[in-house]
Order: C-alpha cells, then sequence, then structure tokens
C-alpha cells in the first residue's frame, strides 16, 4: 500500500508548520495547477496536488460531435504540442474504420511530429533554466521556438493550434523551399544549444542546485508508471517510437538515448542530448520525404461517417513520454467514448507528490519543471 | 543660514542621485536586454513607473509598522546618501560629512533592511516573511567581508572620514585602494555581488519561488517608495563604494563614469548565473570572500605602505 | 530489432499468454485487435486477482490508464485497466462490467502507485465507487460541483449550459450537417 | 483591514438592481444580494473588510487626469496569470521577438501590483473563482483584457459544462482580442488599443465593477457552487 497523508490532521493542527498553496497565480508553477504545501522551516514536508484548473470537459464534447467534427477540437488539447493529439486521434479513427494512409501522408505527419517535439522541448528549456534563475536562456530558447513556429505556419497555416493530420491523410504538401528554410532553422537551434550547454549544463550554479533534486530510484518506476525521459534517464530503454514503431520511425535511424541517474540535472542532459536527435531526425525526414504521390487517403461521405462498432488503443512517444488515445465505437455516427491517456498523470500528482516531500520551497519550481508535467494532460 | 545651504546642497544632492540612479537603472535594464537579444525598456520608463504606482487609486494597509516599512527603507537609503561626500572638493556635493561618517554609514547601509522586514513581516504574507528570512541571513553573511574589507581601510588610511581616505587617494591612480590594496577591493565587490540583488544573489525576490519576497503585499505608494529608495541606495551605495575604492570623483561626469563601471560587474555577472539557495550564498560568502577579507587586514598591518 | 520482427515475437506471445490465462482463469473472451493489444473479459471479483498475476508473473508491470464505457442501454459499466508489458511490447486491457446502479468496485492502489488519481477521477466523473481508495471522496477538478457525475451518458451538457451559462445575445450555433449540406455540396442533394 | 485613501471614506452611492449590460431581473433577487463575506467561517471574516467598495472620482482639474492616464497608458504593469492555453502566446510576446518591454509593459507576479490582468482563454468555474479573487486584489485603475474568443461567446466550449460564456458578466472586460489562438501581433495591436482607450479616458471597468458590484457578486455566485471566499477581498 502506497501511503500518502504522512502527516496526522493533530500533526498539521500543532502550530509546527506553516501551510501555503503554490499556485495557481504563481509564476513558478507550470501551466495552470497548484500545489497545497506543508512547510516545516522552509522544506516541505507534505504536498497535495490540486488540478482542475482548465477542465473543459474534452471527452464530453467529443461524444457529442460527429468523427469529422471532432478533428478540429482535439488540438485543443494540449497546448505545447497539439499534433499528438490530432495525430493519435486520426490514427484511432482509421484503425477502427480501415482506411489506409498513403505513404507521403505518414512521412509528413511524422515530420510535423518531430518538429513539434523539437519545439516542445525548447519551451521546457527555458522553462527549466528560467526556473533556476537563468532568464537569459528562456529568453533564447522561446525565440528559437518561435522560428519553429514559423515553419508551422509555412506548413501548416497556423502558429499553434494547426488543424494538420486530418483523419486519412495530412490537409497539405510541404510548400515550394520548405526543406532549405527548414535546414537552416536547424542549423540555428544547434548552435544554440551549444551555447546552451556552456551556459546551462555546464553552469556551476545551475548544477550546485539541480544535482541530487528530486531523484527517481528505479524501485519507483514501475509502480508509478513513470514514462518516457523521466524513466529513460534511469537507463530504461523504453520508446514507443522504437517498442512499437508507429508512422515511419523504423526507416529512420536513431537509438534510444538512456542516462545512468534520474534527478533534475541528468534529467536536464536527457532531454538536451533528445534534442539533438530531434534535429537529426528532422533532418533525415526532410531528405527522404517523398515529394509526390498522394496525401490524403478518399473518405466516405463524412456528413453520415459511420464506424464500425469496436475498441482500440493507439499510442505515440510524445516529449513527455507514453501519450494514448482509446477509442470506443458503436457503429453510430458518434463515438461511445474516447479516454486520453497523458503521461503528466501521474508524473504531476503521485510522482510530483512523493519527490517533493523534504525539497526546500526554493527547489520546487524546478523539480516541477524537471518532471515536464503539463496539467492538460490530466484534466482535458 | 549656513545650516539652510547646506540643507538645501543635500537636497540638491538627492535630486541628482535619484536621476542618476533611474536613468542608470533603465540603462542596466537594457543592457541586460541586450544581452538577451532585445531592445528592452525605454530610457525613461523607471520614471512613468513611479509616478504610476504612487497615483494608483486605492490603497490597502496592514498596520502601521506595514506603513514604516517602505519609509524606514527610505530614510536608510537618505541616510546613507546624506554622510557620503559625493563629489570630493565640492561644495554642494559635500553633504553632512564629519570625523567619523564611515561608521555612521556603515550602520545607515543596513538600516533600511531592517525597517523592511517589520514591515513585510507585518504583511502577513508568507512569501515575505521567507523573504525577509533570506534577506537577512544573506546580509549577515555579506557583511562579513565588506566590514573586514572596510575594516583594512581603516587601517590603511588611519581615519573614519570619508573625505579624508578619499583625499588621501588623489592624485594619481596609483592611490587608489584598487591598487595600493587589492585584496580589501576584491573581499568588498563580493560583497557587492550580494548587496546589488543580481543573479547568482537575487534570493530575496526570486520570482519563481517567492513571488517576489518581500514586498509581495507593498503597492501604490509603498512600492514607489520602495522604488525611488531602490536608485538612491543604489546610487550611495555606489558612491560609497567609489570614495573607498576608487579614489572618489572630483567632478560630475568622472562619478558617472566610475558608478556605471562598478555597476555594470554585477549585471554582467548576473546575466549568465543561476540563483543560489540560501545556503549556498551564506557559504560562499564566508568562505573565500571572508579569507581575502582577512588577507587585506594582515596586508595593511603588516606589509602594507 | 525491425517492425515485422517485432510484430512476430509479441503475437506468438499474446497466443501463449492468452492459453495460460485460459488454463488459470478459464476466461475464453479474449479479443485480439492487433498483434500488440488484445481485450481480456474477466468477472469483476476475479479483476484484482488477475491483475496481480499479470503484474507479478507475466510481466505487465505498467499501468497505462484505468477508465470506463457508459453502456447506459444495458445498464452497464465496463472498466479497462490498459496494462502494458515492456519485454514483450504488448498491451493488454483488461475488462470487467458491473452494474450501473449502485456501482462500486475494488480498489487496485496497493498495485499501483497512481491507482488512486484514476479511481478518484471515476468516482467524481461516474460515480463509481472504490472503497478504501485514498482520497476518493475529495474533489478532484470539479469544484462545487452540484449535478449529476457530468460523464455519464444521461447527462445532457447542452442543457445544462442552457440553464446555468448566459449565452452572448446574437450567438446561435447551427447544425454542421445541415450547413454542409446546404452550403457546400447542394448538387448532393438530401443525401 | 481598514482604507487609507480617504477618497474612500465618501459613501457608497445606491448599487442598481441591473446592470444596462445584461437582461433585466436577472439572479439578482433577494437571496442572492447578501454579502457579508457569507462564505467564511467567524475567523477568518475578522481578517478582511467588510466595506463595500466606492468609485473613484477622475483627478480635477482635467489635464492631470490626461496626465495621469498618459502615464497609466505608457507603463501597464501585467499580472503573470496564465489563466488558461492563450499564455503559450504570451512567452513569445515577453520575449526576444516581440519585445513588449518597448512599449512599458512588464509582468508582475503579484496581483497587488499589477494594473493589466489578461484572462488568457477559457476560465473554468474553478479558475473563475480565482480570477475574481486575482481581480479584486488588484489595485485600481485596473484594467482587462479578453483574450481569444472563448472569453467573448463561449468559443469552441459552448456546449461544455464547465467553462463559462461571457466573461463580462463576471468582470468588467476592457478589451477582447478574438482568434484561438491569437497571435502575438494580435495581442500586440490590442495593447496598443488599450493604451489608446487609457489615455482616451474609456477604461473605467474598476468603476463599472463598483457600481454594479450586487450584479457582479450575485452572476458570480450563480456560477461558483462553493463559495468559500470573502466577498470584498482587498
Amino acid at each position: 500500500m502506497f501511503e500518502l497523508n504522512r502527516l496526522s490532521e493533530a500533526e498539521l493542527e500543532s502550530g509546527k508548520y506553516t501551510k501555503i498553496w503554490h499556485g495557481p497565480q504563481h509564476p513558478g508553477i507550470t501551466g495552470n495547477m497548484s500545489l497545497e504545501l506543508t512547510l516545516c522551516g522552509d522544506d516541505v514536508v507534505e504536498c497535495k496536488t490540486h488540478v482542475g484548473y482548465l477542465h473543459r470537459g474534452f471527452e464530453k464534447m467529443m461524444e457529442r460531435r460527429t468523427f469529422i467534427q471532432n478533428f478540429p477540437i482535439v488540438c485543443r488539447i494540449a497546448v505545447p504540442e497539439p499534433t499528438f493529439n490530432e495525430y493519435l486521434y486520426a490514427a484511432a479513427v482509421e484503425e477502427l474504420a480501415g482506411i489506409e494512409v498513403p505513404e507521403r501522408a505518414e512521412w509528413l505527419r511524422c515530420l510535423n511530429l518531430e518538429m513539434m517535439r523539437l519545439a516542445s522541448f525548447l519551451m521546457w528549456l527555458g522553462g527549466a533554466s528560467g526556473s533556476f534563475g537563468l532568464r537569459t536562456v528562456y529568453q533564447w530558447t522561446v525565440t528559437h521556438r518561435d522560428y519553429m513556429l514559423d515553419l508551422f505556419e509555412e506548413m501548416t497555416g497556423a502558429r499553434i493550434y494547426h488543424m494538420y493530420i486530418t483523419p486519412g491523410g495530412v490537409r497539405a504538401p510541404l510548400p515550394e523551399g520548405f526543406t532549405e528554410r527548414a535546414l537552416s532553422v536547424m542549423n540555428g537551434i544547434e548552435k544554440l544549444l551549444f551555447e546552451i550547454e556552456r551556459v546551462v549544463l555546464n553552469n556551476y550554479v545551475f548544477k550546485l542546485r539541480s544535482e541530487g533534486l528530486g531523484v527517481i530510484d528505479p524501485g519507483m518506476v514501475d509502480d508509478y508508471g513513470i514514462v518516457g525521459p523521466n524513466a529513460r534517464a534511469l537507463g530504461l530503454a523504453r520508446d514507443v517510437r522504437k517498442d512499437s514503431p508507429y508512422l515511419v520511425y523504423d526507416q529512420l535511424d536513431f537509438e534510444i538515448i538512456t542516462g545512468d541517474k534520474s534527478d533534475a540535472y541528468n534529467r536536464t542532459v536527457q532531454r538536451y542530448q533528445e534534442m539533438h536527435q530531434c534535429i537529426s531526425l528532422i533532418r533525415q525526414m526532410l531528405k527522404q520525404v517523398p515529394t509526390s504521390g498522394s496525401f490524403h487517403a478518399n473518405l466516405p461521405n463524412v456528413l453520415h461517417w459511420k464506424i464500425p462498432a469496436g475498441q482500440t488503443y493507439v499510442k505515440a512517444e510524445c516529449t513527455r513520454g507514453e501519450y494514448g488515445y482509446y477509442l470506443v465505437t458503436d457503429g453510430s455516427e458518434y463515438l461511445r467514448r474516447i479516454t486520453i491517456r497523458g503521461p503528466s498523470y501521474t508524473h504531476a500528482i503521485a510522482v510530483m507528490e512523493k519527490l517533493v516531500v523534504g525539497v526546500n520551497i526554493a527547489d520546487v519550481a524546478g523539480l516541477m519543471v524537471s518532471l515536464h508535467t503539463y496539467p492538460p494532460e490530466i484534466e482535458r | 543660514m549656513d545650516w539652510a545651504i547646506s540643507i538645501f546642497n543635500y537636497i540638491v544632492t538627492v535630486v541628482v542621485v535619484l536621476i542618476y540612479g533611474l536613468l542608470l537603472y533603465a540603462f542596466i535594464a537594457k543592457t541586460m536586454a541586450r544581452v538577451q537579444g532585445r531592445v528592452g525598456i525605454p530610457i525613461y520608463q523607471p520614471f512613468l513607473d513611479i509616478i504610476q504606482t504612487y497615483n494608483k487609486r486605492t490603497a490597502v494597509t496592514h498596520g502601521v509598522m506595514f506603513d514604516l516599512g517602505p519609509v524606514f527603507r527610505l530614510a536608510g537609503g537618505l541616510g546613507t546618501l546624506a554622510f557620503i561626500p559625493v563629489i570630493y572638493g565640492s561644495e554642494v556635493f559635500g553633504n553632512f560629512h564629519f570625523a567619523g561618517d564611515l561608521l555612521l554609514v556603515m550602520y545607515f547601509v543596513f538600516f533600511g533592511q531592517l525597517g523592511m522586514a517589520l514591515g513585510a513581516g507585518e504583511s502577513g504574507h508568507p512569501y515575505a516573511s521567507m523573504g525577509v528570512s533570506r534577506g537577512l541571513a544573506q546580509m549577515t553573511a555579506f557583511e562579513v567581508p565588506f566590514a573586514l574589507a572596510v575594516i583594512a581601510v581603516f587601517v590603511q588610511y588611519d581615519s573614519a572620514s570619508i573625505t579624508e581616505i578619499v583625499a588621501a587617494q588623489q592624485g594619481s591612480i596609483y592611490n587608489w585602494t584598487l591598487f595600493t590594496n587589492p585584496f580589501a577591493v576584491i573581499a568588498a565587490m563580493f560583497a557587492f555581488l550580494g548587496m546589488s540583488m543580481y543573479p547568482p544573489f537575487d534570493l530575496v525576490t526570486a520570482p519563481n519561488e517567492i513571488p517576489i519576497g518581500p514586498p509581495t503585499e507593498y503597492h501604490g505608494p509603498y512600492l514607489s517608495f520602495l522604488q525611488t529608495n531602490r536608485s538612491i541606495f543604489a546610487g550611495a551605495k555606489l558612491i560609497l563604494f567609489m570614495n573607498l575604492f576608487f579614489g572618489g570623483a572630483t567632478n560630475l561626469p568622472i562619478m558617472m563614469i566610475k558608478l556605471w563601471a562598478i555597476y555594470m560587474i554585477p549585471v554582467l555577472i548576473g546575466v549568465a548565473f543561476a540563483r543560489f539557495k540560501v545556503e549556498h550564498a551564506i557559504r560562499f560568502f564566508l568562505g573565500i570572500p571572508t579569507l581575502i577579507g582577512i588577507i587585506a587586514v594582515l596586508y595593511v598591518q603588516y606589509w602594507g605602505t | 530489432m525491425g517492425h515485422a520482427g517485432l510484430q512476430l515475437v509479441s503475437k506468438e506471445f499474446m497466443q501463449q499468454l492468452c492459453e495460460r490465462l485460459t488454463q488459470r482463469f478459464d476466461c475464453d473472451q479474449i479479443l485480439h485487435q492487433k498483434d500488440d493489444l488484445s481485450f481480456l473479459r474477466v468477472d469483476k471479483d476475479k479483476l484484482e486477482s488477475t491483475l496481480v498475476y499479470l503484474k507479478t508473473h507475466e510481466g505487465f508491470v505498467h499501468l497505462s490508464f484505468v477508465t470506463v464505457i457508459d453502456y447506459i442501454e444495458d445498464d452497464i459499466f465496463r472498466l479497462s485497466y490498459m496494462l502494458h508489458n515492456y519485454e514483450s511490447k504488448t498491451d493488454l486491457a483488461v475488462q470487467t462490467e458491473i452494474s450501473r446502479t449502485a456501482s462500486t468496485m475494488h480498489s487496485i492502489h496497493h498495485l499501483w502507485a497512481q491507482a488512486w488519481t484514476y479511481q478518484r477521477e471515476l468516482k467524481e466523473m461516474y460515480g463509481i465507487d472504490f472503497p478504501g481508495s485514498p482520497r476518493v471522496n475529495d474533489e478532484f477538478v470539479l469544484e462545487g460541483w452540484d449535478g449529476p457525475p457530468p460523464m455519464l451518458r444521461d447527462f445532457d451538457t447542452a442543457a445544462f449550459c442552457e440553464e446555468r451559462f448566459v449565452e452572448r445575445e446574437g450567438r446561435e450555433s447551427q447544425d454542421v450537417k445541415q450547413t454542409m449540406r446546404d452550403n457546400l455540396y447542394p448538387e448532393r442533394g438530401e443525401v | 483591514m481598514n482604507d487609507i485613501d480617504d477618497k474612500l471614506k465618501i459613501d457608497l452611492p445606491q448599487a442598481k438592481t441591473h446592470s444596462p449590460s445584461g437582461p433585466p431581473g436577472d439572479g439578482t433577487g433577494p437571496a442572492n444580494s447578501v454579502l457579508e463575506n457569507a462564505g467564511l467561517s467567524l475567523e477568518d471574516q475578522q481578517l478582511f473588510c467588510d466595506a463595500a467598495p466606492v468609485p473613484y472620482e477622475p483627478y480635477s482639474p482635467e489635464f492631470i487626469e490626461r496626465f495621469h492616464n498618459w502615464i497609466r497608458a505608457n507603463s501597464m504593469w501585467v499580472l503573470a496569470f496564465g489563466t488558461g492555453c492563450g499564455a503559450i502566446e504570451l512567452n513569445p510576446l515577453m520575449t526576444s521577438r516581440f519585445d513588449a518591454n518597448r512599449f512599458g509593459i512588464q509582468m508582475r507576479p503579484t496581483p497587488r501590483q499589477a494594473s493589466v490582468l489578461i484572462v488568457a482563454g477559457y476560465s473554468s468555474v474553478k479558475t473563475l473563482k480565482r480570477i475574481i479573487r486575482s481581480y479584486e486584489q488588484m489595485q485600481g485603475p485596473k484594467f482587462v483584457i479578453g483574450l481569444g474568443i472563448c472569453t467573448i461567446n463561449g468559443g469552441m466550449y459552448w456546449d461544455s459544462y464547465n467553462t463559462i460564456k461571457r466573461l463580462d458578466r463576471y468582470i468588467p472586460v476592457d478589451l477582447y482580442v478574438t482568434g484561438c489562438m491569437p497571435r502575438p501581433e494580435a495581442l500586440l495591436a490590442g495593447f496598443m488599443e488599450l493604451k489608446r482607450k487609457i489615455k482616451a479616458g474609456e477604461c473605467d471597468g474598476a468603476n463599472r465593477y463598483v457600481k454594479d458590484f450586487e450584479w457582479y457578486k450575485a452572476n458570480q455566485k450563480r456560477v461558483i457552487k462553493k463559495w468559500d471566499m470573502p466577498d470584498y477581498n482587498w
């Protein structure tokens, strides 16, 4: 049995402890959630996570819309990486409806996903360094993420919510000369990353604060369902892109990056290396993506598109780990049930409440960012 | 009418230091923005901010000490400035300097923070009290190398009057304390890093940890008092350092250039470093800087000129 | 290991697993959706032992999520526990059906440390009670909710919005099908 | 708490029964207009003031007011509160690409010192409670920007049971920036428009909030069922 409450009510009332609400209106909180911290001096002795500030009832809303009506709203579920939602919804619908996606569309989808991953990592890196006081790096990374958003705008027509991956394929092919511009942006980001290695990863103060902060011991990983870079930093080679390859990942050349210890510093190094991996994957795909052929399969009349009854679970490796859609249909024009599984669901609540105990209040923001949690995955 | 003239001179000094401090703040902000690849705020932005905060429609108080906190802070800044001869040999910028003014200034430098601590304590915000405890702990830590450096200056020039100390440094650039006793200057500059709240020592108003520390509950006129004091106090500290270690100034342009040069040191360190935790800061200040301060005292005691 | 080889491995692993489960729990309701995804139906009281067996003996150590499907016409809830096996790279969903009225379920908080979060959400969104699960009665995402559990099929969220929130004057929301028929495909007529 | 501003000593004008901006007689029954920090326990009620707010008079003569409006327009302090997904576009706005510091816009982490509140996108009922508290803790004059279509009429969450549909029924909104998601350029244009309105003296949201205080409170309590916060938190 995993004990949650470490202090009894009598102890809490004894006046020895301070209770503060960390967030939601707090610059050190990622997204919009709040931690109910019980402090003894400056150290956290108990933490309760409160989520739900972003709950919009997506799963209910999607039950009330037809399959094609759902496609524009799924990307609103997670702001930093909407395309994973688009891809997973499209993949689930295609699997249940038995639609074959053209080769070219798969390449374009994969390219879009990797670019999204890189942009999200850049955003995260800015937050991670900013939460330790490195405002300068935050400015750099957010700006370079903005150049990525320009590429998205060119590719899909929108900066944040690009409804690009539709059921059956993608909405548009690559524009003219996209490859050269994308490669130049990649070179700029690579330069920035080497700069950041000097400023952040070799920074004495950053090391001093983040080493040994929030250590995940190997016993925790399976019981707490830790996935993604948080688990890979421990040396566990677990990556959906390799374990059950989707799209064209089995035709790309990459290896799972693993570390040896999962504390805040090594998680940062892990994600830093995965950013380099993203850049190499994007370069490979820009070379190999087909420039001709169909990029969208023929759909039935979407006005009354009935999908036979069935259920499936599709998953992809998003920036934070295993991201999955569980779709149930009952043969009507509306889906029966959809469940969105985000890695933050366990990282932000169970893992956070365990790791934050004994941490100085100054490090709570850094610990939270180092787990790379994002609240909208929890409450949808 | 002598006192009236000196009062008037003091007011002129305060106004000049206030304006220059605000300009310096904006200039520093623009410098950091350039490092971050931005344009940064307009050079007149701090003036607008002060007027805007002062003219808030409503204000809320938490008690008498809450009201007095910014007053103490401002009194600390003005008092620090009042006994520092800003420009050597100048009648207008001479201020109320007397034989033992350095000791009084040493007291005034830390007066404001204590008053601020009382005020922020009564605001009742947990982050404010955390920021106060951090600030006082860090202050007691960086007081040690600073006091050692000042003691070294005492022994070296055999005087506790800032005017005499500045006078002893006139003539050639090699008479500055920077060259006659470099250890003291190094220790004092370490302490200055802690005094001017830039990374890695911006523990008190750490935005991501305890937003934003003691002034969390301060708003409106209180905040404008704090902003005013920030420029005056920073100017006074810079002038003190310039007088003690960098040969003072004989006219206004030299003063401005020297203050800017001294201020750039913590800023350029600050843009490239993360934030210390308070225990790290205390260990840091009680380590190398204190050692250098002791070396400085011994140096002037035995090998000094 | 390429994609094809991986598929073969997971496929035969699934078949062996099905045989083992069949002769251990005599449950023959196993649907193969994909090579690496299967759905297993067990009874309500056998579910916990099945999960324990799968976690300890079969290597299904990762709990992806817990969810429930509301079959209001059959008056049942179908709970799904999605497990993942990192060695054989396979997913297995253990499903059980409980009554929709007075619905309670055993807590699996002692197996996975994040399970209490899912159970707390199901309690709030569907009203399924998990006795012994920590903080199961606390509010999870909703605050001061005074209606029925919102994810139930018979909860009409549009009508709830009508009476709770006030729309801005002049907003009308039109039926997408009708609009597409009229504007986009007029030649198709009344399809 | 007692107010130190003697402009606040003048009596409270009669609150209107309903605001012209809303359907008449909506929600403001006698049952809804109890405003004595009812949600709090007794010892908590001692911590908060129970004096209703009063509208402020503009400075006189009028050129002083114009001068102060110009100052306010050129030093806007934004409360760093990412209430929704619109916060993702505030990061590019404040960083080197679209450097909003050029226009005197800067982020303040505490509501006491902020003068502009950006409601970034949809706001769920749970967040609306925090938005109201943050807004009431801000010191006037204060301005509100509604960001995104969801704050105007619910947007694509028109049938979501947990998000409010019209922001201006709960706090006074001075400016809307529509779109989903609005680009940083649109946001900058919105700031420029807000500057123009402030300079023209048209942004009196704080006064509207005070005048129709009971109407706003009734609307808020109609949505927020768990009302465990003070009615006057300043």
